[in-house]
């Protein structure tokens, strides 16, 4: 007589894949949108119809308050929503990334020297400089994600160096000094891996925060207005009067959008992540 | 000609608070002791004594408190760059944790590869001596592609020690390099050893509990007691 | 020691910076003292300026500045006609009542939770949860907080529209706060969510949990007692950084409750160009940073003795 | 009474190179009180045996056969009811005691755990009680050892920690993977005595995975011989030392010290694709011409269990 | 038990008038905080007002007398006036005031240079004796709050006073409280007010610093009215509120405007060709439509509104596109290079920077595509009101926008000189013109107070603004001003909206 058979822990792999699928569909989908905006758009985003026009056949999403289609306004702006998101982040995470592997790695004065650095750096008052930036540099949206990138870094360098001061007391880590790896080799090598679970959700967490602090930063005067992104919509549609009148329509495509977007960068860190767990052989 | 040689002089380590004395706790005091090429010095000792950390100190992968190793006749404190990557490359430790000395996010396969890459191998030969490794030490093509926590605890320490060898160094500081292998096995890789040693000129600084092992590895054999090296016969 | 000389060196940079970037900010006090229209002859701007301390070099004010911070002395107020030691002292109570149950709750519930879903299987529930965050995550904290307040405070009326308080009570300060310290709790739960969970996945594949196991804990004991203390290391460093980032970041969500913060006073400093107002708010944060900081280097050492050693 | 009946164990692992068969079919009982000493290659299988009996594998493992404990198959309980049984009826040593204990936690707290979720006792009393164990584990002073951090001690050392780990709660059956690896022979004659002393009062029984053949004569009952996933001779110690059926047994006999470490020639099989028909013909000097085309099952002869042609 | 929302069931009270605002009241000091002293004016009234119909009349003056020259001015205080302490107003406390304000206030730098002494005759009047003719002082003095002399006089330092709990004043209210934290400040009858009595008990001030969630607050009945200084209530949220059928509106053509601010100084802009092809690129029907959602009026190219006194009927600005690009060729600013760009008369392209605030991103975005459309190119640049107001004053824009206030409209010589006067400055202000005819103008202006020589010069200015086209008017606005009809009553003026005292001792409780 044979017994049930054991229940096998580990979902199927089918499931898997088709989240990850759906990770690279949806930021694909993005993609395309941001490349091919003139293509799909309904409309020319800085053409005028009537104001506050509802959702309708001709406007999916209505119009905003200069008459824009607001449809063709978040398709057009994922261009400027992308590039800031993930321009910041690259450079945020890629810094900050950079700076806490050396500082947990070197330890003593160069973990003083950069950690006082990030000190400084955090603590940088960023409104006022945004501010002084603003009134020196023309606008324009690579330079918001500089200036975001050279910013945002801190927390992440400050996060990636308390776990990897912990990864690189660890044998291995010690073994592969002693086999003359060269301290760049060890550090990419040896102890990022073993840390990257941090990196992913904040270098997440920076692209969200990158695409709303976009939006942000022109309520504080910089940058250029009249560009289109998503945060910007979501901008304008409030002080523009769109909570009050509940012109649903306006505001919460762009919420949904970076939302959205974000998520597939999630899903793309997580079927890394369950790629890994996988391997790893835990649930 | 000068015979290359590895020297510890006066080696103390003490671990604890560094400034409160009272805290801190001598492990090592006083440790000279020298290995030529193609000897193997046997060092023993009870639990905790202070084996694994003498054998880091003269790796030189942990600093000593007190005390200096010379490498070929000079300081590895003050070699210059180049001859601090030669003495990297020349002097290498064998961890007595084999899994804990592997990158738990890296296949064997990795492991290797990297240490080939490192060693100089050209990318179309790597393959080929990866593979002669994993015979001399044991191993099947299958392991190439787990990573460590996937293996057995012998099978780790045989990647370990595989990965050394590759390096070809002058010298191996072996912890307790079969602890974690059957006695068939042991005896292979003892004698794997052995014949490394004879071809190659290694020298050997092998730390292990088994009397037995020593004395058929070592030709001289010294005890470690109380922070104290004492040579025995 | 070196700890101690790259504070202080670090608080040096920075102090100096709050004293620079204002003073870099195109436009000046007086400008804003002004009002639409004036005739001024230069004698009496200068007479202003001089009252200001804004007519000596640059240079000079800066000595004068260090030795003010070192007396503590933080000067009065060109636009909010105050001590702003007093300014902040009023302002300070409130935020910190504000932030400090933020961070408490934000924290609590981000790490909990986040342990819990990186801990448990990617199931529809914490996938559920996740998606959830991120929402909250990537929604800007003015647009919550102002879709927070239509709903409980305008639609369903449980909650007041704005401020601190109406009457003083202890009810009616719990009430004033239950939706700002809601919104920013949210918000800051999101990204400790997050980033736990992220380091719970790191941690749960370590031998000592499947031995934890061996020992016949429970899965949740396992989590609460082995897995999470040590993946809390990230953690404690954010909530070091929050403190700062709070203070001025709460100026959003105390825009739309009208709450007459922190944040609001940094924003009417800035707009104001009122130095002596920044530079006091700066080094109060800034010290707060500082502090905090040190104190998550010392936590950092209790949590894990191999970090601590490096000392 | 026997006391644990391990039936038909297979487990395999997904690997991307192919599905090993760590375990193959195993079958054998250990009896209660007594010492079953299991030795064999390295990468055999042992430890998965061992960690399959509190169900403590990776996630990419399949098992099949049953465990059982009493009426209980423990390859079926629910975590709960099996954290009930691992560390206070069953409990293991690890094989790798660095990575095993949790780094940010004292020595100490990790042993007076124990005493705290499975007996609910007091923090004093159980570190007292921890205290004194590791006393017993041969640590000069316990008070000192009770306040250190696994990292601050030597692979002994935290060895040692987890034995006292193990024997903390009397449990009915201590699996111990390699508990004596890397301890000098007077701290092994110490540990195992203590071993053996807590084993008689409490009447647990051991099962010993180890390399050590001395430690096995002198004080296992019974030794179980694995080779390649499958168990090939179990037998009385005494027998088993003395005159061993096995090929390979005799083969390993032969690489101790006293043989001047001669190994089996050969290497060891691979565990995705074993040989075919007996999984040791190929490295064995005594091979029948059905060896290599045809698997020996178990069979009983004189008191022992042997998976070998040379006694059908 | 049922739910008791908050606010709705504690504003019952019909006898006490809640006002929302959203200005930044940053501190409880009624002399130098811009916020709160217009607020203040309720309480410490100034010597002149203005009349709904916008005329500057007496207040606690009761009448003034003026020399012939101009160079002394003598106000007679109204007698009955008292302090919310008890203590009569005198007119020492005027001459207190007025000297407070020359030797402490920093925004009255005027007054060192113009009011030689202060004295007080017998009669109970204060006598003003000038340095040169000014004759527009009563107009100045519109916007000073009188100060108790006995409760001030011990405060040397103004800039360091803040006063939270009661402050003495002398009008039918005084301020009882100033609660920065709650967000209030609460007036009070003044119990030894003389005059007719208030038909409310007190007035609330209550600050919001969100005007979306003051909008909220009002439809939802826990505020009465909106008042913000020269603004009127947003007009995005209008539609909201006309829904609500407890709300009634008080709707006005502003004195102010939105206009386009030209660097009169550099090139193109100081071709009057040039200007003038822009005013014809820009299409007000629609800024009208979308910026001011209809609630305003297309401007002439005089500049001034038609509720300014002696308003003179200029020339409609006119949206003509193909005009514009005429002018523009016909004036050598031709795309010669075909690029879709005009060139300037250097021959480089014509790159204007248009400088503008926040608050006026939509309307730049406007201009600038009107003149990418007749091929002027324009970038946006986006700057905080402090950088503003810097680059501003340093010319370092080449358009802006901007817009006027009532009392902007007021000050200096009047008729909006006051923001083009290269010879004055301020916040808002261009200061753009430096035309010796335009000065001769103001002078003229500030030389009479002859009601037929200053409709004259008046005229003149309107003619100059209309033929020079030194800014460009966007629209005229119209102020909407909601309020609860539970009180009725309202009466406003061109300076202060809704907030005089006029105003608070007319309205009364509604009859049911
Ligand atoms: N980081 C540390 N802090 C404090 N003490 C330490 C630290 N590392 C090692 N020790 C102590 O140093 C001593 C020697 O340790 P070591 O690992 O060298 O012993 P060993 O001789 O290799 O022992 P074993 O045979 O058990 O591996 C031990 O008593 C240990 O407690
Ligand atoms: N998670 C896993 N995934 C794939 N293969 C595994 C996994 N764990 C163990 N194995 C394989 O299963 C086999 C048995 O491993 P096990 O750890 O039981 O060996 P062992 O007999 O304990 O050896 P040692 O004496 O060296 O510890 C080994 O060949 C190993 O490579
Ligand atoms: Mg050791
Ligand atoms: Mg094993």
């Amino acid at each position: 007589m044979k017994k049930p058979a054991l229940p096998r822990q580990n979902g199927s792999a089918q499931k898997k894949s088709l989240s990850s699928l759906l990770a690279v569909v949806l930021f694909l989908v993005f993609f395309i949108l941001a490349l091919c905006a003139n293509i799909i758009a309904p409309h020319d985003p800085w053409e005028r119809f009537d104001p506050y026009l509802p959702p309708s056949v001709e406007h999916w999403l209505g119009t905003n308050d200069l008459g824009h289609d607001i449809l063709s306004e978040l398709i057009y702006g994922s261009r400027v929503s992308l590039l800031v998101g993930l321009g910041a982040a690259v450079l945020a995470t890629a810094i900050g990334l950079c700076v806490g592997l050396f500082a947990g790695y070197y330890k003593g004065v160069t973990d003083e020297i950069l950690m006082g650095i990030t000190d400084v750096f955090l603590m940088i008052p960023r409104i006022p400089l945004i501010i002084l930036l603003a009134a020196f540099l023309k606008p324009s949206f690579w330079i918001i994600a500089l200036v975001i990138g050279f910013l945002w870094w801190t927390s992440t360098a400050r996060v990636v160096r308390s776990k990897s001061l912990q990864v690189s007391e660890m044998n291995f880590v010690l073994s592969s000094k002693c086999l003359g790896f060269s301290d760049k080799h060890i550090i990419f090598t040896d102890i990022f891996p073993n840390i990257i679970q941090i990196v992913i959700p904040k270098f997440m967490l920076t692209v969200a925060a990158a695409m709303i602090t976009e939006a942000s930063l022109s309520f504080l005067g910089l940058g250029d207005p009249s560009m289109k992104s998503w945060g910007m919509m979501i901008n304008f549609a409030f002080t523009k009067g769109g909570l009050i009148n509940a012109l649903w329509w306006w505001f919460i495509p762009p919420g949904l959008c970076i939302m959205f977007f974000v998520y597939s960068v999630v899903l793309l860190g997580y079927s890394l992540e369950e790629k890994e767990q996988a391997v790893l052989g835990i649930s | 000609m000068f015979s290359l040689s590895l020297k510890a002089e006066n080696i103390s380590k003490a671990y604890g608070n560094g400034r409160s004395s009272k805290k801190r706790r001598y492990v090592l005091e006083d440790i000279s002791f020298e290995v030529q090429k193609g000897e193997t010095l046997g060092i023993m000792g009870e639990s905790g004594t202070g084996k694994t950390t003498l054998g880091k100190i003269v790796a030189g992968i942990e600093k000593a408190t007190r005390g200096e190793i010379f490498f070929a006749g000079n300081s590895i404190e003050e070699l210059s760059k180049i001859d601090y990557a030669r003495f990297r490359k020349k002097v290498q430790i064998v961890f007595q944790n084999p899994e804990g000395s592997l990158n738990p996010k890296k296949t064997v396969e990795k492991s290797f590869q990297q240490v080939l890459e490192l060693i100089g191998i050209p990318t179309e030969k790597r393959g080929e001596v990866l593979l002669d490794m994993l015979q001399t030490v044991g191993l099947s093509e299958d392991f190439l592609c787990r990573y460590p926590h996937q293996l057995s605890g012998g099978q780790n320490q045989k990647v370990a020690l595989g990965r050394v060898l590759l390096l070809e160094p002058d010298f191996i500081i072996l912890d307790e390099p079969t602890s974690a292998l059957d006695i068939s096995v042991q005896a292979q890789i003892l004698h794997l050893l052995k014949e490394w040693q004879a071809q190659k000129e290694i020298g050997y600084i092998l730390i292990s509990h088994e009397r037995e092992i020593i004395s058929f590895m070592a030709d001289r054999i010294a005890v470690l007691k109380e922070g104290r090296l004492a040579f025995t016969s | 020691m070196k700890k101690i000389a790259r504070y202080l060196l670090a608080l040096f940079i920075i102090i100096s910076i709050n004293f620079f970037i204002p003073r870099l900010m195109p436009g000046d006090p007086i400008t804003n003292l002004m009002g639409e229209d004036y005739i001024v002859s230069q004698e009496s701007i200068d007479a202003l300026k001089a009252e200001l301390g804004l007519d000596k070099p640059l240079l000079v004010q800066y000595v004068t500045y260090w030795g003010d911070v070192i007396r503590l002395d933080l000067g009065h107020s060109f636009h909010f006609h105050t001590e702003v030691s007093q300014i902040i002292a009023s302002k300070l109570f409130w935020t910190t009542a504000l932030v400090g149950l933020s961070i408490l709750f934000g924290t609590l519930f981000g790490a909990i939770l986040g342990a819990l879903s990186g801990w448990g299987k990617n199931d529809p529930k914490n996938k559920t949860l996740t998606t959830f965050f991120l929402w909250i995550y990537c929604t800007p904290p003015f647009f919550l907080s102002l879709v927070v307040l239509y709903v409980f405070a305008f639609k369903i009326g449980i909650f007041p529209l704005r401020g601190f308080y109406e009457t003083g009570t202890f009810t009616d300060i719990a009430k004033h706060f239950f939706l700002p310290v809601l919104v920013l709790s949210l918000s800051l739960a999101s990204r400790n969510y997050m980033i736990m969970r992220g380091s719970i996945i790191q941690e749960k594949g370590k031998l000592y949990i499947l031995y934890a196991r061996a020992k016949g804990l429970l899965n949740r004991g396992i989590l609460f007692r082995h897995a999470f203390k040590n993946a809390s290391l990230p953690l404690i460093t954010l909530v070091a950084l929050d403190i700062g980032f709070i203070i001025s970041g709460a100026l959003f969500v105390e825009i739309v409750f009208s709450m007459n913060g922190m944040g609001t006073l940094i924003f009417d400093a800035l707009l104001a160009r009122d130095y002596p107002v920044l530079q006091g708010i700066f080094l109060i944060i800034t010290i707060m940073v500082v502090v905090a900081n040190f104190l998550a280097d010392i936590v950092y050492g209790i949590i894990d003795p191999r970090v601590r050693e490096q000392r | 009474m026997s006391c644990l009946h391990i039936k038909h164990l297979t487990v395999t692992f997904e690997t991307l190179m192919g599905t090993v068969v760590a375990v193959d079919d195993v079958s054998f009982d250990h009896e209660s009180k007594e010492t079953l000493a299991l030795v064999g290659e390295t990468g055999c299988g042992k430890s998965v045996i061992a960690s399959s009996i509190l169900k403590l594998l990776p996630d990419n493992a399949n098992l099949s056969g049953e465990i059982l404990y009493g009426d209980k198959d423990l390859l079926r309980l629910s975590e709960r009811e099996l954290a009930d049984i691992r560390g206070q009826e069953i409990s293991i040593i690890f094989q790798n005691p660095t990575l095993a204990l949790n780094p940010v936690y004292r020595i100490g707290d990790q042993i007076s755990e124990l005493f705290r979720v499975h007996k609910r006792a007091s923090s004093k009393k159980s570190k007292a009680y921890a205290t004194s164990l590791l006393g017993r584990m041969g640590f000069k002073d316990p008070e000192h050892a009770f306040h250190m951090y696994p990292s601050q001690f030597s692979e002994g050392m935290n060895q040692r920690v987890l034995i006292a780990l193990a024997l903390a709660l009397h449990p009915k059956i201590i699996i111990a993977d390699e508990p004596t690896k890397g301890l000098d022979d007077q701290l092994k004659e110490e540990i195992l005595k203590e071993l053996m002393k807590i084993k008689e009062e409490k009447e647990s029984s051991l099962f010993l995975i180890t390399h050590d053949f001395d430690a096995a004569r002198n004080i296992a009952d019974r030794v179980a011989l694995m080779y390649c996933g499958q168990i090939v001779e179990i037998a009385l110690s005494p027998d088993f030392f003395d005159e061993p059926f096995h090929p390979y047994a005799r083969g390993l006999l032969k690489s101790l010290p006293s043989h001047d470490f001669a190994p089996i020639p050969g290497a060891s099989p691979s565990m995705i694709s074993p040989p075919e028909g007996c999984r040791f013909h190929p490295r064995c000097a005594e091979r029948l011409e059905v060896c290599s085309h045809e698997m020996p099952e178990p069979i009983k002869k004189s008191g022992r269990i042997i998976r070998c042609f040379l006694y059908r | 038990g049922p739910r008791v929302g908050y606010g709705i069931a504690k504003n019952q009270n019909n006898r006490i008038l809640r006002i929302g605002t959203s200005g930044r009241v940053r501190s409880a000091n009624i002399f130098l905080d811009s916020y709160i002293s217009v607020f203040a004016q309720l309480s410490n009234p100034s010597l002149m007002k203005m009349t709904p119909d916008g005329r500057i009349v007496g207040q606690i003056a009761k009448d003034i007398h003026i020399s012939s020259d101009y160079m002394r001015w003598e106000f007679h205080i109204q007698e009955d006036l008292y302090w919310s302490d008890g203590e009569l107003v005198t007119p020492e406390d005027v001459k207190f005031t007025i000297e407070y304000i020359r030797d402490r206030s920093p925004v009255a730098g005027w007054m060192k240079d113009t009011i030689d002494t202060v004295s007080i005759s017998d009669e109970k009047a204060v006598i003003l004796q000038l340095k040169r003719p000014y004759t527009r002082l009563d107009v100045e003095m519109a916007t000073h709050r009188l100060l108790p002399k006995h409760i001030w006089q011990s405060i040397d330092t103004p800039m360091q006073y803040t006063n939270p709990g009661e402050n003495v004043g002398c009008g039918p209210f005084f301020i009882q409280k100033i609660d920065l934290n709650r967000g209030v400040i609460l007036f009070a009858q003044n119990p030894f007010w003389k005059g007719p009595k208030p038909k409310i008990d007190a007035i609330e001030v209550h600050i919001y610093q969100n005007i979306d969630v003051l909008s909220l607050a009002l439809d939802k009945g826990e505020i009465d009215v909106f008042y913000n200084y020269a603004s009127s209530y947003p007009y995005q949220n209008l539609k909201k509120i006309r829904a609500n059928s407890r709300f009634d509106f008080i709707e006005k053509l502003s004195t102010g405007l939105i206009f386009l601010g030209l660097n009169l100084g550099k090139a193109p802009m100081s071709d009057l060709r040039f200007r003038e092809a822009l005013s014809f690129a820009i299409d007000y029907g629609e800024i009208i439509k979308l910026d001011s959602l209809g609630y305003g009026k297309i401007p002439n190219r005089g500049f001034l509104p038609p509720t300014i006194e002696h308003y003179k009927d200029t020339t409609p600005l006119e949206y003509n596109p193909e005009k514009a690009k005429q002018i523009l060729d016909d004036s050598g600013y031709g795309d010669h290079n075909g690029d879709g760009i005009r060139e300037g008369h250097d021959g480089k392209n014509l790159a204007l920077t248009l400088l503008v605030r926040p608050v006026h991103a939509r309307l730049a975005e406007l201009i600038q595509d009107y003149l990418r459309s007749v091929g002027v190119k324009t970038t946006t640049k986006s700057v905080d009101t402090s950088t503003w107001i810097n680059l501003k004053d340093r010319y370092r824009y080449d358009l802006t926008i901007a817009r006027t206030t009532p009392w902007g409209m007021i000050m200096h010589a009047g008729w909006a000189t006051g923001y083009f006067d290269s010879r004055r400055t301020g916040e808002g202000v261009l200061h753009n013109i430096d035309d010796p005819k335009f000065f001769k103008l103001c002078d003229d202006l500030l030389s009479t107070r002859n009601k037929e020589k200053l409709r004259d010069f008046a005229f003149q200015v309107q003619d100059y603004y209309n033929g020079q086209l030194p800014a460009i008017p966007l629209y005229w606005n119209v102020f909407v001003t909601p309020f609860h009809t539970k009180f009725q009553g309202w009466l406003t003026n061109p300076l202060y909206g809704i907030f005089n005292i006029d105003n608070f001792l007319n309205i009364e409780p509604a009859q049911k």
